[in-house]
């Protein structure tokens, strides 16, 4: 789906900004931070597919939770139809909360595994108040339907399903409050790869069905290529690119998205390619380096790289990197 | 460089099983391969068919009790482990078959300074002095690209990072230049980038030591980057076993195929993957037949009625399908179809 | 870096201590019995009772007298006891090294009886000389201590002989006391150890360890154990704090002359500096003891974040 | 055998022995303070009572007044009383004893500043007059029969006036007096050790020390001295009687003591306001059962709430007698035939809590339900004081060995609360005759007066007497030569250590 | 042992979260039956849950029936245990002391249990100040030596039964704080206590709906470990005098009364001994077996 100039923004974030204060053993110095998510601005047109990647630890999850305002952000503003869902109050928040749904990672640990199917996707239309008591229950059969389960499923334990079942169950509570942006958190890390490609179809079908918005967080490259409608590259809690997926994966113009694309092991062993080797670790977020946080490991740094921090620029069409020399690798 | 068609492994047949209240669960269920010096073989397969108890059966490591090793024979150089004693079996062990565990975050030891994890098994395989181990430990590290390994070395887990981890489990198998690496998922609780520098690494060090290596993942990518040949397990089975470039050109079984099918393509644009419907038999009650007949979009009777066995195709493709057997019945043409 | 890390934590021990002496003196102060009347003693008027009640300063508003105390205490003053008006500081200066000393000497029991039984237990899990010494154990928690420490005394002191009665002279007086304190502990560490070896030795870098081709000796004692012995010492620090509890029993059963005993004869007699000092010194020494677990606990488990 | 001193020490030189040693007395508690006055509790009075302090008197076995440190004594007129003193004596600290010392004594005492607790006992002396070194003067503000019975008790002690006027606090922790032991030390909560004077005026103790040790458990006291470790354990049980007698190296020793048990009603609480009900309960409690059956037949079975060593018991006065029909009858008249609810307070003190079991199983028989209330001492006389319980299981100490101290404290209504009447009985009659007696100085005038007071309270059925103490003591077969007073004092001049 | 045993708690605490993988309750229940020392435990509370309540039925004489010339009898025919020294028959006060023991086992827990739950639960749950003030005051109670506490709480409100109760209940509050507060720390991380709060559920319906019915299995465990040890301190409570008020028979009260015959008449002090030990040790045995039942490891 190539965005229109006249689509409309349902999710607009700016400069957001979440700090987790880290114990540290002195008494006297300044408390330290995990900068999480560190001054990060981008939006999401109604009806795509926004994914978010970068390696373990650098903000994703992060970013999704202070959307939903799981965690208190530190900074910056989050709008939700033009509206900028921090200043809600809590109980503002809650009636908004059927517009912004979410599909963890796990699918063990997301379902409460002492209530049945029937009481969970129930509590979730109760919550919200979404459907009349008596019409829940064709509601929650019509909800099975999408997502393909049977309907005996409704007196069964979570425990009584499969991973890929559970996961079904997650998208069909998420679906159960007719919600508008739903943010997938590596919701098929944790499943086989066949198992995989069935939630990914259903998530597919269910964008179009339902002209949901996807906020869609994951490692996995193949899988972000194949879902997404645009991509973003986060690298310790800042957005290093930001492009359409084709602009994004043909000619990535940042390095660390460069080394990132090439690093993915592809199933194919004709294909040989040259790949760029990042040396060392990622850096503490506690610490993290001044200027470019990637110029210790990029191969290209300079000492420009190391003392000031680059802006987020338009190098293309909705492409922006945020590269002193994206030019170069055009 | 290396020559490599001496065979070094064969596990022949080889079933672990584990006793529990539910019943018997055949995790490994007959399996049979060999591995060549200097040779990577990779093993797939989903969750829970059975990839990392058939390399603990090789080190006789499984859980016990529950578990045991049922049947079989693994020829290490013509020694069959499973009858080995005790001792010996540990003169074995991180000296000429080492292992490689997926967690790097757990798999060391919390409380021992890795130098001293390393250097443990120096002084008991190779005899040497607590400072030559130690020396040797730390010429380890280095060897694995850890900087500063003097350093490091006095460390302890905690204080290193994951791939950093992940670097001192790997010298740690190699430390005694063991004959077979098996390296369980090595790079599954890792970045994607620090994944590319482990595998780098471990290749590099095959290259120069010239054991032969066991791969076990569940990531095609992985495999097809670095494996000779790749066997596919289900179900407690390998249910096709050939070189890497063939199974990925060629695959021959259904689930295989499907297998592949399901993965996203990284370099082309699909509106719709292909899954592979229901879902894997329990361990506790496979069925008569082959146990992906339920799922196989080509299942005739016979698959329901016989396991097939592992053949051999004149292409050198080991495969357990009735489908490339003569007892076929269903059409034929359907073979290459799903590709 | 450890030294800033027991510095926060004792400075967060202020509160608690302080918390301790407000509660003592409101709980106190709704104990029926006037220390006035209990040291004025039989047949005593009226007027004598309000005489030694202004005497003491009973006669003042509760929170003058609390926030009196506080400030005192702050200066180092523990006030002076209301039965013999000595220092209460002076007293439980008497009294604490022998708890004290009490207390270390059932520790010690504990750890040594309860460790070696739990690892022994551990090595051979399920095995009749595992049930055997976990039975043991079980009764050792279950049995009263008052009772288990009398019918020890009967036995060894008077009708064998061996051990003395009661007191506190010599290192043969501390043998049934310790003995009697720390058995329970003891259980408890046993079972702990136990279940704890058994937890590591399930552990992914025990695989490893015996992947290396190393000795079953040599994983249990050098890779297991040390591992193992990480949440024993927290238990072996609440158990601590749970002797303090229990030296008060045995305190009196051997006529020891410890803190604990110190207490419970304050709050009989009302004597509300001396309960004050008391508990406050008791809990200061139960949040130290579980400082000093934690520091330890940081060394063994240097992955354990701080709090 | 244990290591204990006594044990080896006596062994090893058995022969020559009955000089020297080390006496070990456990205690239940510690002593409190060691000033006579301010001392309040008897495990603090029998510490230097006789040991390290003596009075111008002392009672005897017979718990009659004796010359101690005054040689003699006359009664001048009714309010003034001459002592002659001796001139032998010294105070440890080396000050002589003299009039001067006996005056700054009880000048101290009777000084309000000084806010003795025993202030009150002594409060009819007016004035202490020296007449010369070794003779003073009493004055009296009135007539006051029993003063040598205050003079005889600890309180009486007589101080080192020295001590007195350089340290006064000091004298809590460090007694000087002019007894045969000498204060050595103590180590609070666990021992006071006294040695012998080498320097005292009359017979020389024959042991060397003589240590009290705190030994709070019952059980434990009684093991060290079956094992030797110690000599002598001043309060036992009655439950351990049968055992100490049973073994061949305890020996139990057994004296009439001054003080009674008694049961008590709070007549100012229902239903006890009413006297038939407390008739009622007088007839149906089966006394001789709980002497035998609780107290094992330690004491003797009380008529009235004085023991018969006290000055003015009578055995005139008779309890009432055990008779359930007319108890029965009783309640019927009082309105409560259908039966009664009532509290038994008592302290935790097993013998009684044992006793209120009893009490509470006997009174069932005429249909009166008991709920027993233990408390804690602290607790118990709180509720006391307040007036808070119903019926009240009590005793009462006389250590004085005089009717007034009993009969003032427990029934004048002025001392009603704190001061002892936990009755808070109120009978003018009564009050008079007690006013009476503690003025009147003919012996036998007394005597009939107290009985004649002890007679309307049991009228007026105010308590029900229970038992006359006998305390007992049970000590190592290797002492001999220690005896209890009748206010359970021990008394260890002539201990012979073997 | 000592009164106030902080049994493994923390052991208890890492052992025992329900990681809510599979129904921890009923795989912990299959498991409970077929471990054979929790069965061994729950047989020995069922029977003496079975002597409680047919205690009159049972019992040869009434428990408070006074006959001092019974007094002192050893075991025999008659008396099976032989009576006290108040010729009380030991069997029937033992019979019906099972209700009162048992009775301050299980209330003080409860209570200890109900108001630990509840600071454990919101300190857990809202984390921060209210954590740590809660926690600071869950501390003061656990720096006070247990003993003491309860010393000054039964001196402050009277002995009896429910003070001894509310006494040894009082201690057991921040121990289950500490393991609910640790419990919900950790069941909270979970992701489908976000996706109910991404829900819109308000705080109520979390905590006590989604979080406590899936940290109520370290609770049990802790409960019935807990069991153990509050008979125990109740007993020595009364040791120390400020147990039951007579004439009830409670084990802890009789045992200490029996004290007094300890080496003349030992059976007074032995039987109702027995009968705590007993009992502590099967509630030790089944909160052992319920921690192995619940631990989710011992189910791979
Ligand atoms: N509640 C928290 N308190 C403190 N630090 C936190 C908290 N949540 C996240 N962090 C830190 O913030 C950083 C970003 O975490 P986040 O979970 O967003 O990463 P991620 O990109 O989702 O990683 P992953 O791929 O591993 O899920 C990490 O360093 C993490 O340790
Ligand atoms: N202790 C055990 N008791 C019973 N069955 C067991 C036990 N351990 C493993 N199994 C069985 O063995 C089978 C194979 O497990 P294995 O760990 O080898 O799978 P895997 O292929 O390595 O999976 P993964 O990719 O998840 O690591 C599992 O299906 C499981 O049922
Ligand atoms: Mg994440
Ligand atoms: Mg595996």
């Amino acid at each position: 789906m190539q965005a229109a100039a006249e689509k409309k923004v349902l999710l607009k974030v700016d400069h957001l900004k979440q700090y987790f204060p880290v114990k540290t053993d002195s008494l006297f110095k300044p408390k330290a931070y995990v900068k999480a998510v560190d001054d990060i601005s981008f939006h999401l047109y109604e009806g795509e597919t926004l994914s978010i990647v970068g390696e373990s630890g650098c903000g994703k999850s992060t970013t999704g939770r202070a959307i939903l305002r799981l965690d208190e952000p530190t900074g910056g503003k989050v709008f939700f139809s033009g509206q900028n869902i921090l200043d809600l109050n809590k109980k503002e928040m809650r009636k908004l909360r059927g517009d912004l749904q979410v599909i963890f990672q796990d699918p063990f640990a997301s379902l409460n595994p002492r209530q049945t199917i029937k009481q969970i996707l129930n509590e979730a239309m109760a919550i919200q108040n979404v459907v009349e008591k008596p019409n829940r229950m064709s509601r929650m059969l019509e909800l099975l339907g999408y997502v393909g389960l049977p309907a005996e499923a409704l007196d069964r334990y979570p425990h009584e399903f499969s991973g890929g079942q559970r996961q079904r169950i997650g998208i069909a509570r998420a679906l159960a409050v007719n919600p508008k942006l739903i943010i997938c958190d590596e919701a098929v890390s944790a499943l086989d790869v066949s198992i995989q490609a069935q939630i990914l179809n259903l998530l597919k079908k269910l964008q179009h069905q339902f002209q949901l918005t996807f906020l869609f967080i994951s490692h996995d490259l193949s899988v972000v290529r194949h879902i997404s409608d645009r991509v973003m590259v986060m690298y310790l809690g800042k957005v290093v690119e930001i492009a359409d997926k084709k602009a994004l994966f043909d000619s990535p113009l940042h390095p660390y998205t460069q080394a990132l694309l090439s690093s993915i092991p592809v199933p194919n062993p004709t294909l040989k390619r040259e790949r760029i080797m990042l040396k060392g670790d990622v850096p503490s977020p506690i610490n993290p380096p001044s200027g470019c946080r990637f110029h210790t490991r990029c191969p290209f740094a300079t000492e420009k790289c190391k003392a000031e921090e680059p802006a987020l620029r338009e190098m293309g069409e909705k492409h922006f990197v945020s590269c002193h020399y994206a030019e170069k690798f055009r | 460089m290396i020559e490599k068609n001496k065979p070094i492994l064969e596990v022949k047949g080889l079933k672990t099983h584990f006793s529990t209240k539910r019943g018997v669960s055949k995790a490994v269920d007959g399996i049979d391969f060999t591995l060549h010096k200097g040779e990577t073989l990779g093993i797939v397969g989903e969750s829970g068919c059975g990839k990392s108890m058939t390399s603990l059966s090789i080190l006789r490591l499984i859980p016990s009790p529950p578990g045991k090793i049922a049947g079989g024979q693994i020829l290490f150089k013509g020694k069959d482990l499973v009858t080995l004693s005790e001792n010996e079996m540990r003169e074995i062990r991180g000296n000429e078959i080492s292992m490689i565990f997926q967690e790097p975050m757990t798999s060391l030891n919390p409380v021992i300074p890795v130098g001293e994890q390393i250097a443990e098994a120096l002084r008991l395989h190779q005899k040497l002095g607590r400072k030559a181990a130690w020396d040797k430990a730390v010429e380890m590290l280095k060897l694995v690209g850890i900087p500063s390994p003097e350093k490091r070395a006095k460390q302890e887990p905690f204080q290193l990072s994951g791939g950093m981890r992940q670097r001192v489990m790997i010298a740690m198998a190699l430390a005694c230049t063991p004959e077979v690496l098996i390296a369980d998922e090595p790079t599954t609780a890792l970045d994607v980038t620090i994944q590319a520098q482990i595998l780098e690494l471990i290749k590099d060090l095959q290259s120069k030591l010239g054991m032969g290596v066991i791969m076990i993942t569940h990531d095609l990518g992985v495999v097809a980057e670095t494996c000779d040949t790749v066997a596919v397990m289900y179900a407690g089975n390998i249910i096709e076993h050939a070189p890497t470039d063939k199974i990925f050109e060629h695959p021959k079984h259904p689930y295989t195929q499907g297998l592949l099918d399901s993965l996203p393509k990284i370099h082309e644009d699909q509106e719709e993957l292909r899954t592979i419907e229901g879902s894997v038999p329990s361990p506790y009650h496979f069925p008569a037949g082959c146990r992906f007949a339920s799922r196989c979009p080509f299942q005739q009777p016979i698959c329901h009625e016989k396991q097939p066995e592992l053949l051999e195709q004149k292409d050198g493709v080991k495969v357990r399908c009735w489908m490339y057997t003569d007892q076929w019945t269903g059409p034929v043409g359907k073979k290459e179809a799903v590709k | 870096m450890m030294m800033m890390f027991i510095i926060r934590r004792l400075m967060q021990t202020i509160p608690v201590v302080v918390g301790v002496t407000f509660v003592v003196f409101f709980i106190m102060q709704l104990v029926p019995g006037d220390p006035a009347v209990l040291l004025a003693g039989e047949g005593a008027s009226k007027e004598t009772i309000q005489a030694i009640r202004e005497q003491l300063g009973l006669n003042r508003p509760l929170f003058v007298q609390y926030f009196d105390y506080l400030m005192n205490v702050f200066r180092g003053d523990f006030g002076v006891s209301l039965k013999n008006s000595q220092p209460v500081l002076d007293e439980i200066l008497v009294r604490l090294p022998i708890t004290m000393e009490l207390a270390f000497f059932s520790i010690i029991f504990t750890i040594i009886l309860g460790m070696t039984a739990g690892i022994i237990s551990a090595i051979k899990p399920y095995s009749l000389t595992d049930s055997t010494v976990m039975i043991i154990a079980l009764l050792g928690i279950s049995l009263p201590s008052f009772w288990f420490g009398l019918m020890m005394m009967y036995f060894f002191s008077v009708k064998l002989q061996i051990l003395p009665v009661a007191g506190w002279d010599s290192i043969l007086h501390i043998i049934l006391p310790a003995l009697t304190l720390g058995a329970g502990g003891a259980a408890i560490v046993a079972r702990m150890t136990r279940s704890s070896m058994l937890e590591v030795i399930r552990q992914d870098y025990i695989r490893t360890a015996r992947a290396k081709g190393l000795r079953e000796r040599v994983i249990i004692y050098k890779h297991a154990l040390r591992n193992a012995l990480i949440p024993v010492i927290t238990v072996v620090g609440l158990q601590f704090g749970a002797l303090l509890g229990g030296t008060v029993l045995v305190e009196s059963i051997f006529a020891i002359n410890g803190l604990g005993r110190m207490i419970v004869d304050a709050i009989r007699m009302r004597d509300l500096p001396m309960v004050q000092g008391g508990v406050l010194v008791a809990s200061l020494v139960f949040v130290i003891v579980n400082l000093f677990v934690d520091v330890l606990y940081r060394f063994f488990n240097k992955r354990i974040e701080l709090n | 055998s244990t290591k204990s001193n006594s044990g080896n020490e006596t062994n090893g030189k058995k022969e020559e022995a009955k000089q020297g040693g080390t006496l070990t007395v456990v205690r239940l508690s510690d002593a409190t303070k060691l000033d006579p006055h301010f001392i309040t509790d008897i495990p603090s009075a029998n510490i230097i009572y006789q040991k390290v302090y003596q009075g111008l008197v002392v009672p005897d076995k017979d718990f009659k007044i004796q010359p101690l440190l005054a040689k003699e004594w006359k009664i001048v007129n009714d309010t003034t009383w001459e002592f002659k003193l001796r001139d032998d004596v010294t105070f440890h600290d080396g000050t002589p004893f003299n009039a001067e010392a006996v005056k700054v004594t009880f000048d101290r005492l009777l000084d309000p500043k000084t806010q003795s607790p025993q202030r009150e006992k002594f409060a009819m002396i007016k004035e202490v007059k020296i007449v010369d070194d070794y003779t003073v003067q009493l004055l009296l503000e009135y007539p006051y029969a029993p003063l040598l019975s205050i003079l005889a008790s600890q309180e009486g002690s007589i101080i080192s006036p020295k001590a007195i006027k350089e340290n006064p606090e000091n004298l809590a922790k460090l007694p000087v007096g002019t007894g045969p032991f000498v204060f050595e030390d103590w180590k609070s909560g666990q021992e006071i050790s006294l040695k012998k004077n080498d320097k005292y005026w009359g017979k020389k103790p024959n042991i060397d020390r003589v240590v009290f040790k705190v030994v709070p458990e019952d059980t434990t006291r009684l093991a060290m001295i079956e094992t030797g470790e110690a000599h002598i354990n001043d309060q036992v049980p009655v439950t351990e009687i049968e055992r100490i007698e049973a073994s061949n190296t305890m020996g139990l020793y057994r004296t009439e003591g001054l003080a009674v048990e008694f049961l008590g009603f709070n007549v100012k609480k229902k239903p006890f306001d009413d006297v038939r009900v407390r008739k009622a309960i007088s007839h149906a409690i089966e006394r001789e059962a709980i002497i035998k059956g609780v107290y094992n037949n330690v004491g003797t079975l009380a008529n009235v709430a004085m023991s018969p060593k006290v000055f003015g018991y009578s055995d005139k006065v008779k309890p009432y007698s055990y008779d359930l029909n007319e108890a029965k009858q009783l309640l019927k008249e009082a309105g409560y035939e259908k039966g009664l609810e009532i509290t038994l307070l008592t302290s935790d003190r097993k013998e009684r809590v044992n006793m209120a079991e009893v009490i509470q199983s006997q009174l069932k028989g005429i249909g009166v339900n008991v709920k027993i209330q233990v408390m804690e001492y602290g607790a118990f006389i709180e509720m006391l004081n307040n007036g808070e319980h119903q019926m009240v299981i009590n005793g009462w100490g006389n250590a004085t060995g005089d009717g007034d101290y009993n009969q003032y404290n427990l029934f004048h209504s002025s001392s009603q609360g704190p001061a002892g009447n936990h009755f808070y009985y109120s009978n003018p009659n009564v009050d008079k005759l007690i006013d009476e007696a503690r003025k009147e100085t003919d012996e036998s005038k007394r005597l009939k007066l107290y009985e004649e007071v002890m007679q309307k309270e049991m009228d007026d059925a105010v308590y029900i007497p229970i038992r006359n103490y006998e305390h007992l003591a049970a000590y190592n077969k290797n002492v001999s030569g220690f005896w209890l007073n009748a206010a359970n004092y021990l008394m260890i001049d002539d201990v012979v250590i073997k | 042992m000592s009164l106030e045993a902080k049994t493994e708690q923390s052991a208890i605490i890492t052992q025992t979260i329900s990681h809510p993988k599979e129904s921890k309750f009923k795989d912990g229940l299959s498991i409970l039956l077929m471990n054979k020392a929790a069965m061994v435990g729950a047989i020995i509370i069922l029977f003496y849950i079975l002597i409680a309540i047919f205690a009159p039925l049972l019992a040869p004489y009434d428990p408070y029936d006074i006959k001092l010339e019974n007094k002192l009898l050893p075991p025999s025919a008659d008396h099976l245990m032989g009576t006290d020294d108040k010729g009380r028959d030991i069997l029937s006060r033992i019979l019906y002391g099972s209700r009162l023991s048992m009775g301050i086992g299980i209330t003080a827990v409860i209570f200890g249990a109900f108001f630990g739950i509840i600071f454990g639960l919101i300190a857990g749950y809202y984390g921060k100040w209210i954590d740590s003030t809660i926690m600071r005051i869950m501390d003061i109670l656990l720096a006070f030596p247990g003993i003491l506490l309860a010393l000054a709480i039964i001196s402050a409100l009277g002995p009896g039964l429910m003070n001894v109760t509310i006494a040894v209940g009082v201690y057991s509050i921040p121990l289950f704080a500490r393991i609910v507060r640790g419990s919900t720390l950790e069941v909270k991380r979970l992701e489908y206590i976000d996706a109910i709060r991404s829900l819109g559920a308000n705080d109520g319906t979390i905590i006590f709906k989604h979080i406590l019915p899936n940290i109520l299995s370290p609770i049990i465990v802790q409960g019935t470990l807990r069991l153990a040890t509050v008979i125990l301190s109740a007993a020595g409570l009364s040791f120390l005098g400020l147990g039951a008020q007579p004439p009830s028979p409670e084990w802890g009260t009789m045992l200490s009364n029996g004290r007094d015959f300890l080496f003349s008449a030992p059976y007074i002090a032995i039987f109702p001994g027995l009968a705590i030990s007993i009992l502590v040790l099967g509630f030790n045995i089944f909160g052992d077996g319920l921690r192995d039942a619940f631990d989710p490891r011992m189910k791979k």
